[in-house]
């Protein structure tokens, strides 16, 4: 099924999701674009490359409030926060960014103990998903490519949308997706031409070159554990790392966190906080001691865990290219480049 | 929410306090669960671990000192930790009474593969404070129910000083009991002290258990696991045969937070209990 | 976790008439971790503090709040309960709700909220609260005194005589200070020097003392118990070690300096001793008046000096004494009246100050203890105005004690010496002291005039110039009168030494405003100071008369004993200390420490802080900025816990 | 209800916290809003206090120390001044009414000056009403 | 400019070449290649076969005295630094972080810098008035005269323009936005806490959630511990993620600071940080 709008439209459809639920999309703010829940149908945008912090914010908000308590009360008086969770609309999220959602599931609820807030947030929610404008040049800082993600990627969404100048296609890719759109009011069914635009768009998504090298997950697992002790190889990728944690503050697959007790007055609330490996305090034991008290130690357990640990203990890169974390980091430390390095030229045994 | 939520912490009591060590910054603190049903879903192993619960102050990783066969209540043995500014959650437990109620989560991570040691003659080698979950254990095989199913079973533990022994009162009573092999050993004795004096790698090389269908299953500070490793491989000890628990840095306890890896493996879903073969397959700088 | 007990006094009804204790303590017993909390009449009286002894056993108690009068009174006398019931005193926390709530308020729902909030401020705190040890060390058993007027020469003595090693540092040439100044002393008219020479003779033989005139400390280290203390010995150009006081110098030397002794009134030479009795007897030059020291020739004393004492290169020199306390009696100073023109001190011939008038009657004095004016005729008419400066919101507010009384003695000297007549011009009269009224009926029936109404005024006859005319308001007659006189005697405010603000600043002593030394406690603790170790006597302090300066002496001397009399001290706890794993090394507590406490580990890269010179202030916590320093009982966590007590409600 | 103004009053050992005792051993009358921390010196004062308090819901916050120059531990009050004015000027730049934060020199005899203080202040913090920009809702 | 981008990369190349080769420093801190010429990163160059890596352009921008504190004392270091960067370099030897005979300052006198994410000039904003390094040992170039000099103060007159609510507002809405990912902290050359206060469990400063009460916290104390420190590198507004001014604020405190103490920040290496410091004729002034 593919329907259509015209972006001035965007409102009504905007309009149309918001009564059935929570419509999260991007938001054009002061420093960028970030996905927000909308309060007025006219703020989504759909004018963006891509957002700040990833669509992970929807599943794992950066603070998620288990329990409220008092200090001075007996333990049985906690409440435990029942998390609002309405019918929610994902929209306008790029393929690499859908394709997180997927990795974070084998984390989250595909593996151990299924984290209870991640999945009900994640059943609860439509995506939405949103082809890159192959029609620009690529972005410097993106590498989905390599990861084997197109540009117009419609896996992992349930309706798939692309933008044609004014026009706007939505295509129904699951069950949920085509019961939904099916009931939305304000949508025109596509053209016969339309809809091969729309097939042969998706088909050529993966000719758009965004960085590209050849990865492959196991091998490049291996390539990891080999270099891990390699100090030489780590101080010289990360001499330039403040160690801040912006990269894994934007990453759309990073899931550490903290859980934190905040009282006032005795009156408090445990909650979990977005942590990063690149904080000195994240292994930082009560005795005092911290395993990884350097900065390429805290680089290493970073790009180690997305491109080896991850893989071995769970299968796939837990990378989808989306480049935020080099985009946004404040000394240009490419993530992509250190993969290179350690991926072709092994480049190590030259040291 | 609260249903099968593995972040909310269950309420217990703590129906009694020992003092186990003569600096008194070691006490075991046994609970009783406040629902009843709380306590038919703690159902574990010895080598688990729960995380200790108070609001407003954080949750503390502990082992369970406690055997499964000790019906009704858990035991954690807990030491406040941190020298200069004492640790949020142990501090506040230490100075906790009897009545005290807390939270507990677990149990958590994976307990001695208790059938890998079945059949098996084992050998528990403990040091300090880290006796905790191997206590757990020698409790659990030495139960009437369990005895059986365990070979020839030796305890070498040490401490510092006699003061710092935990469980004296046990220890006592393994030393009288037959079925058990009880070694206790100080690093330096006192006065009354009439038992062995020497570090406990010395002492295992000196009691030598023979590696012949036996597992050695070792918890201690890490200058004394460093030490007794080469003894137990001298005495011909497999990798695969030699047993012990990690600790790092935990929040969740469930291998979701992402801070308690090493390498690959979350120590807290993934061990705390390792094979030193499983270890071996680890970065040794984490 | 703890285990609180809370205690509320109602102080009689000093508390319990503006704060509804019986409330405070139910209050109280609401409040987390605290397991019991009572009232009773006074906390601080025996039954009171066994009360909350035995609370302490009964209920297992881990830390004690007494909710009652100011920290500063009883901290310590219930920290002494805590210590006797096995607990640590550190342990306590006091609630003022006396000084800070009950005596400031009449109303009594106020009274109470405020000390709800109070309370619960210090709840909070105390569940943070350490137990804290103190370091022990040990103790110089030396004194050092300085000043050498009869407070000092007093205390030296006293200390000396306990068998203690003293070090007894005087600026002038010679100890003696004022008294050695004065004629007579009032009520009982004894001749000052009588009484004084004597003691200052027993300084310079006493075995255990070590006189150190013509000095000056210069820095003062350490801590109570072990101060290490610099004295500078200011250049005398006499070797006194050579010299046998034959004195043939000064009636050789041709140089004239100015009697600081005689107050000015008349010259003395430039190799001089202040005054014949003078301790040590041996001479000092006055550089500024030397002939040699001016134009480069004349060393007519080293020519006569068989000794060969003189010494024209002499340097200052410094030396340093360790001594485990200290007494600070450095004594005072008249006010400059010139200031206050209206009395025309300066600029009149006639008008004297008091010090002045004291040599006039000496007979080692300028005039041989004739009572002159400076044109040498004797005066027909005195006037002697009270509280010149003092008793004053313009300049000295305070009283300086003892104007009255030697105005009086001066009025019979007076009487005594010429047959003028002799008027006090007083605001009213003062003599609270031992035989103080008798002595000034005694003076009344001298014929003495007594005109109730303060000097307004002093100014030059017009019909007569070379007389004065005294103008003041007889508050009794209520008429404005005008006299005239030939003399105006001063009794200007005495205030404390021009260097008494370096002084304090040396041992670390506060002052009040008007300079003056402040005591620890002015009723409990009248000779401590703020620095341990470091105790004041005499008019340092404040005004007062040589009685009480002596007790002070006496008292202090008491003071400085109970600290060298121990081998070993405890330190305070309270110090601050680092956490090296937050230290950042910025080292911006070793350059703000005025005490210079924390120091730099290089081998470490951290910082850390010698306790022992650590005072506990605090400032190294607040500018670490990773929170790495540790200000024991005024830690972060406790400070921010009592302020979330204190803003709960 | 009439608004009281919740006041902290952080006040050093040696000068001000004795001048306010003073002021009660002299029965002088002042509102009864201020509730006074006592620190060894004003020097103790971390800047984090001052805008902690106000988090927690102080709608004005006094420092009293000795008088620059009397400092019992010499120049305490001197680095507390520089630090406390830097204090002031970043609580004013974020928007935080200036009137709600003042720094006194009190001394230990100034039991008069004291009351005379905290009663300006009451008043001032009564005018400028409750605080409600960093304080943390409930 | 007397002096281009490519003649400064080559000076640098060659400083740094005759540096390393005559072993003076065993490392030098200078600009390399990122994932393209728009984004150089910091490099770190330590044996002379690392010079040809070194770029320098007017993306540049990162303040390299950042990475002073991170290597041990006494590390011999040569560092390239612009006008504001040579202030971090006095300012951390005011702090005797580093001390002077162990670097070899290599300064860049410069205009022109852009911003690699916006693309924008920055000279006016954070560097205004100061081309020229206030400390160097080598001088790679001329020193740069001629062009605007506004007091770098200038920018703030629309917010100090603004009344208190106004300003309240502004900041609320610019604080809440942070994320707490303490890239202004690990950015800026003079935050070389580990941990920080803010990281401290005791006490709590604040909370570790990116809400407004700990935003609050972390952001005002954290302008305190900079206040009379701050350079105006404008390193932590330009590593913010989500673009929060804080240089604005920095500016304000070290404008009231230069004012109220008559010293501004890293100018003099003989100068003692005001805050730990005082005159005992400071005015009451300040504090009214």
């Amino acid at each position: 099924m593919l329907k259509k709008t015209t972006i001035d439209k965007l409102p009504e459809l905007a309009a149309c999701l918001m009564e059935k639920g929570t419509l999260v999309a991007p938001v054009k703010e002061a420093g960028g674009f970030n996905f927000r829940a909308i309060t007025d149908a006219a703020q989504v945008d759909l004018i963006f490359h891509n957002t700040i912090l990833s669509p992970k914010t929807v599943f794992f908000p950066q603070t998620e409030d288990f329990v409220r308590y008092s200090v001075y009360q007996p333990i049985l008086e906690a409440k435990p926060v029942e998390p609002e969770i309405r019918p929610t609309f994902l929209f306008g999220v790029r393929p690499c960014d859908v394709k997180s959602f997927e990795i974070m599931d084998i984390h989250f609820t595909r593996t151990g103990v299924p984290d209870p807030y991640w999945r009900k947030r994640r059943d609860a929610t439509i995506i939405f998903g949103f082809a890159f404008d192959t029609s620009e040049e690529a972005d410097p800082a993106e590498f989905y490519h390599t990861l084997g993600i197109g540009a117009a990627d419609p896996d992992g969404s349930d309706v798939f949308m692309l933008r044609r100048d004014d026009v706007l296609f939505l295509k129904a890719v699951s069950p949920r997706g085509e019961n939904l759109l099916g009931g939305l009011a304000g949508l025109t069914d596509a053209a016969p031409d339309e809809r091969k635009y729309f097939d042969d768009y998706i088909a050529q998504g993966h000719d758009y070159k965004t960085r590209y090298t050849c990865v492959d997950a196991e091998a490049i697992a291996k390539e990891f554990e080999a270099i891990f002790h390699n100090t030489d190889f780590w101080t010289k990728v990360s001499n330039a790392c403040l160690s801040c944690g912006i990269c894994t503050f934007v990453c759309p697959t990073c899931y550490c966190f903290d859980i934190c007790d905040e009282t006032q007055f005795g009156q408090g609330v445990r909650r979990r906080v977005w942590d990063a490996c690149m904080f000195t305090d994240f292994t930082l034991e009560a005795s005092g001691h911290n395993p990884r008290t350097q900065v390429y130690q805290r680089l290493r357990q970073k790009i180690c865990h997305k491109y080896s640990f991850h893989i071995r203990k769970y299968g796939p890169i837990s990378c989808v290219g989306c480049g935020r974390c080099t985009r946004y980091c404040p000394v240009n430390i490419d993530i992509f480049s250190i993969v290179e390095q350690a991926v072709q030229a092994k480049w190590y045994k030259r040291m | 929410m609260s249903e099968n939520n593995p972040y909310i912490p269950m309420p217990v009591e703590i129906s009694k306090i020992i003092d186990e060590v003569d600096t008194h910054d070691i006490k075991t603190f046994r609970f009783t669960f406040v629902n009843k049903d709380d306590e038919q879903k703690f159902v574990y192993l010895p080598g688990q671990f729960a995380e200790l619960s108070i609001y407003g102050k954080g949750e503390s990783p502990i082992g369970i000192a406690s055997a499964p066969t000790d019906a009704g209540y858990v035991e954690f043995t807990v030491q406040r930790a941190g020298a200069i500014l004492p640790g949020l959650v142990t501090s506040a437990l230490h100075d906790m009474d009897e009545g005290g109620r807390i939270g507990l989560r677990g149990p958590l991570g994976h307990s001695w593969p208790i059938e890998f040691l079945e059949k098996k003659n084992i050998v528990v080698v403990g040091g300090g404070f880290a006796f905790t979950t191997l206590r757990s254990l020698v409790k659990y095989m030495l139960h009437k129910d369990n005895r059986s199913r365990f070979g020839d079973i030796t305890v070498i533990y040490g401490a510092r000083t006699p003061g710092l022994l935990c469980y004296k009162d046990e220890l006592a009573a393994w030393e009288k009991r037959s079925d058990i092999k009880t070694i206790i050993t100080v690093d330096k004795g006192n006065e009354t002290w009439t038992g062995r004096e020497g570090f406990v790698p010395a002492v295992c090389k000196d009691v030598a258990p023979s590696p012949e269908n036996a597992v050695a299953v070792i918890c201690g500070p890490p200058v004394m696991i460093k030490f007794t490793l080469p003894v137990f491989f001298e005495l011909g000890f497999s990798k695969e045969n030699i047993l012990t628990s990690l600790e790092m840095r935990m929040k969740c306890g469930i291998g979701k937070c992402g801070r308690c890896n090493v390498g690959y493996k979350y120590v807290c879903s993934d061990g705390p209990v390792f094979s030193l073969a499983e270890l071996e397959d680890l970065p040794r700088d984490f | 976790m703890s285990r609180i007990g809370v205690f509320v006094c109602h102080c009689g009804l000093n508390i319990a008439k503006t704060v509804r204790v019986s409330e405070l303590a139910e209050f109280a017993a609401t409040l987390p971790d605290v397991v019991v909390a009572k009232d009773y009449k006074f906390m601080c009286s025996t039954p009171g503090q066994e009360m909350i002894a035995n609370d302490i056993k009964e209920h297992r108690l881990d830390r004690v709040i007494v909710t009652a009068c100011s920290p500063l009174m009883h901290e310590q006398t219930f920290r002494k309960v805590l210590a006797a019931s096995g607990l640590n005193q550190y342990l306590l926390s006091i609630v003022n709700i006396r000084e800070q709530v009950s005596w400031v308020t009449h109303d009594i729902d106020e009274g109470t909220a405020k000390a709800k909030a109070l309370l619960n401020g210090a709840v909070r705190r105390a569940r943070l609260l350490a137990p804290l040890t103190s370091r022990v060390i040990d103790v110089n058993s030396d004194v050092l005194v300085v000043g050498g007027g009869i407070a000092g020469i007093q205390a030296a003595l006293e200390l000396a005589n306990t068998g203690k090693k003293v070090y007894l540092v005087e600026k002038n040439s010679t100890i003696g200070g004022h008294m050695a100044q004065f004629d007579k002393t009032f009520p009982t008219l004894d001749c000052s020097a009588c009484i004084l020479t004597p003691k200052m003779d027993s300084v310079l033989q006493h075995k255990n003392i070590q006189l150190m005139t013509s000095c000056e400390v210069s820095e003062v280290k350490g801590f109570v118990g072990n101060f290490d203390i610099t004295i500078r010995q200011k250049a005398r150009y006499v070797d006194h070690t050579k010299c046998n006081a034959c004195l043939a110098c000064t009636e050789k030397c041709p140089g004239k300096g100015v009697s600081e002794w005689d107050e000015g009134l008349v010259k003395r030479k430039a190799i001089y001793i202040p005054f014949p009795q003078a301790v040590p007897q041996k001479p000092v030059i006055d550089r500024d008046a030397c002939t040699f020291f001016k134009k480069g020739k004349c060393r007519l004393c080293e020519k006569v000096c068989e000794q060969k004492a003189i010494d024209f290169e002499q340097q200052d020199t410094f030396t340093t004494v360790k001594v485990g306390a200290v007494i600070v009696a450095t004594g005072y100073d008249l006010m400059d009246t010139r200031s206050l023109i209206q009395y025309g001190y300066g600029k009149y011939p006639g008008v004297y100050n008091a010090l002045e008038v004291e040599r006039l009657f000496n007979s080692a004095g300028p005039t041989g203890g004739k009572v002159t004016l400076r044109d040498g005729k004797e005066p027909q008419a005195i006037a002697i105005l009270h509280c010149i400066g003092s008793r004053d919101k313009n300049n000295y507010e305070h009283c300086s004690r003892v104007c009255c009384m030697y105005s009086l003695k001066f009025a019979h000297l007076f009487k005594e010496k010429t047959s003028a007549d002799v008027y006090q011009f007083y605001i009213d009269m003062r003599a609270a002291g031992k035989g103080y009224e008798e002595f000034y009926n005694r003076i009344i029936e001298e014929d003495v005039k007594f005109i109730r109404g303060k000097g307004a005024r002093v100014a030059q006859s017009a019909d007569e110039p070379d007389r004065l005319v005294v103008e003041a308001e007889d508050t009794i007659t209520g008429k404005f009168i005008k006299l005239p006189v030939d003399m105006v005697v001063l009794s200007p405010a005495i205030i404390p030494r021009g260097d008494a603000k370096d002084v304090a600043r040396l041992f670390n002593l506060s002052t009040d405003k008007y300079g003056f030394f402040m005591e620890r406690h002015p009723k409990l603790a009248p000779l401590s100071t703020m620095s341990e170790g470091v105790f004041i006597a005499g008019v340092c302090q404040s005004p007062k008369d040589i009685p009480d300066t002596v007790a002070q002496a006496y008292g202090a001397a008491a003071e400085a004993l109970t600290i060298v009399v121990k081998d070993k001290l405890e330190l305070e706890a309270t110090t601050a200390m680092v956490n090296p794993a937050s230290c950042c090394a910025c080292q911006n507590c070793v350059r703000v420490c005025p005490y210079g406490a924390p120091f730099f580990n290089e081998t470490k890269g951290v910082s850390e802080i010698n306790e022992a010179l650590c005072k506990g202030c605090g400032l190294c916590a607040s500018v670490c900025p990773p929170s790495a320093i540790i200000a024991r009982h005024f830690t972060n966590d406790q400070v921010l816990a009592e302020m979330e007590g204190l803003l709960e409600f | 209800m009439s608004f009281e103004p919740k006041i902290l009053g952080i006040a050093c050992n040696w000068c001000t916290y004795t001048g306010a005792d003073l002021a009660g051993t002299t029965r002088l009358q002042y509102p009864q809003n201020i509730r006074v921390v006592r620190v060894m010196c004003s020097s103790r004062i971390n800047p984090s206090f001052i805008f902690r308090a106000f988090q927690l819901g102080a709608d004005g916050v006094l420092i009293g120390g000795c008088h620059p120059g009397d400092c019992h531990y010499n120049t305490g009050n001197l680095y507390a001044r520089r630090r406390l004015a830097v204090t002031k000027k970043i609580l004013e730049f974020s928007g935080m009414e200036p009137g709600r934060f003042r720094v006194e020199w009190i001394s230990a005899s100034e039991g008069n000056r004291f009351a005379e203080v905290v009663r300006e202040f009451t008043e001032q913090i009564r005018d400028l009403g409750p605080q409600t920009k960093f304080k943390i809702s409930q | 400019m007397a002096i281009s981008f490519e003649q400064i990369e080559q000076h640098l190349k060659t400083e740094a070449l005759k540096l390393l080769e005559s072993g003076k420093v065993i490392l030098v801190l200078a600009y390399g290649r990122g994932y393209d010429a728009n984004h150089p990163m910091p490099y770190v160059a330590k044996h002379p076969s690392d010079v040809d890596n070194i770029v320098f352009n007017e993306y540049c921008t990162a303040n390299l005295a950042r990475y002073l504190t991170r290597y041990p004392r006494r590390t011999k270091i040569a560092i390239a630094v612009k006008a504001a960067d040579s202030r971090a370099v006095v300012q951390l030897i005011q702090e005797d972080k580093v001390c002077r005979e162990d670097l070899v300052v290599l300064g860049i006198p410069v205009y022109g810098m852009k911003n690699f994410k916006t693309g924008e000039v920055i000279d006016s904003k954070t560097t205004g008035g100061l081309y020229n390094p206030v400390l160097y040992d080598i001088l790679l170039g001329e020193e740069v005269h001629g062009q605007p000099v506004s007091s770098p103060y200038d920018v703030l007159a629309a917010y100090e323009a603004m009344d208190k609510e106004e300003r309240w507002a502004f900041w609320q809405r610019e604080l809440g936005r942070c994320i707490r990912c303490y890239a202004c902290r690990k950015a800026c050359p003079m935050c070389y806490c580990d941990p920080c206060f803010i990281d401290q469990n005791k006490p709590k400063w604040g909370e570790k959630s990116p809400e407004s009460p700990g935003n609050l916290m972390y952001h005002l104390t954290r302008f305190h511990h900079l206040a009379g420190r701050c350079i105006d590198c404008g390193e932590c507004s330009r590593a913010c993620p989500v673009d929060i001014p804080l240089y604005l604020f920095h500016k304000k405190v070290a404008k009231d600071c230069e004012e109220m103490f008559g010293q501004a920040a890293g100018m003099s290496i003989g100068d003692k940080p005001v805050l730990v410091n005082f005159r005992v004729d400071d005015s009451d002034k300040i504090l009214e």
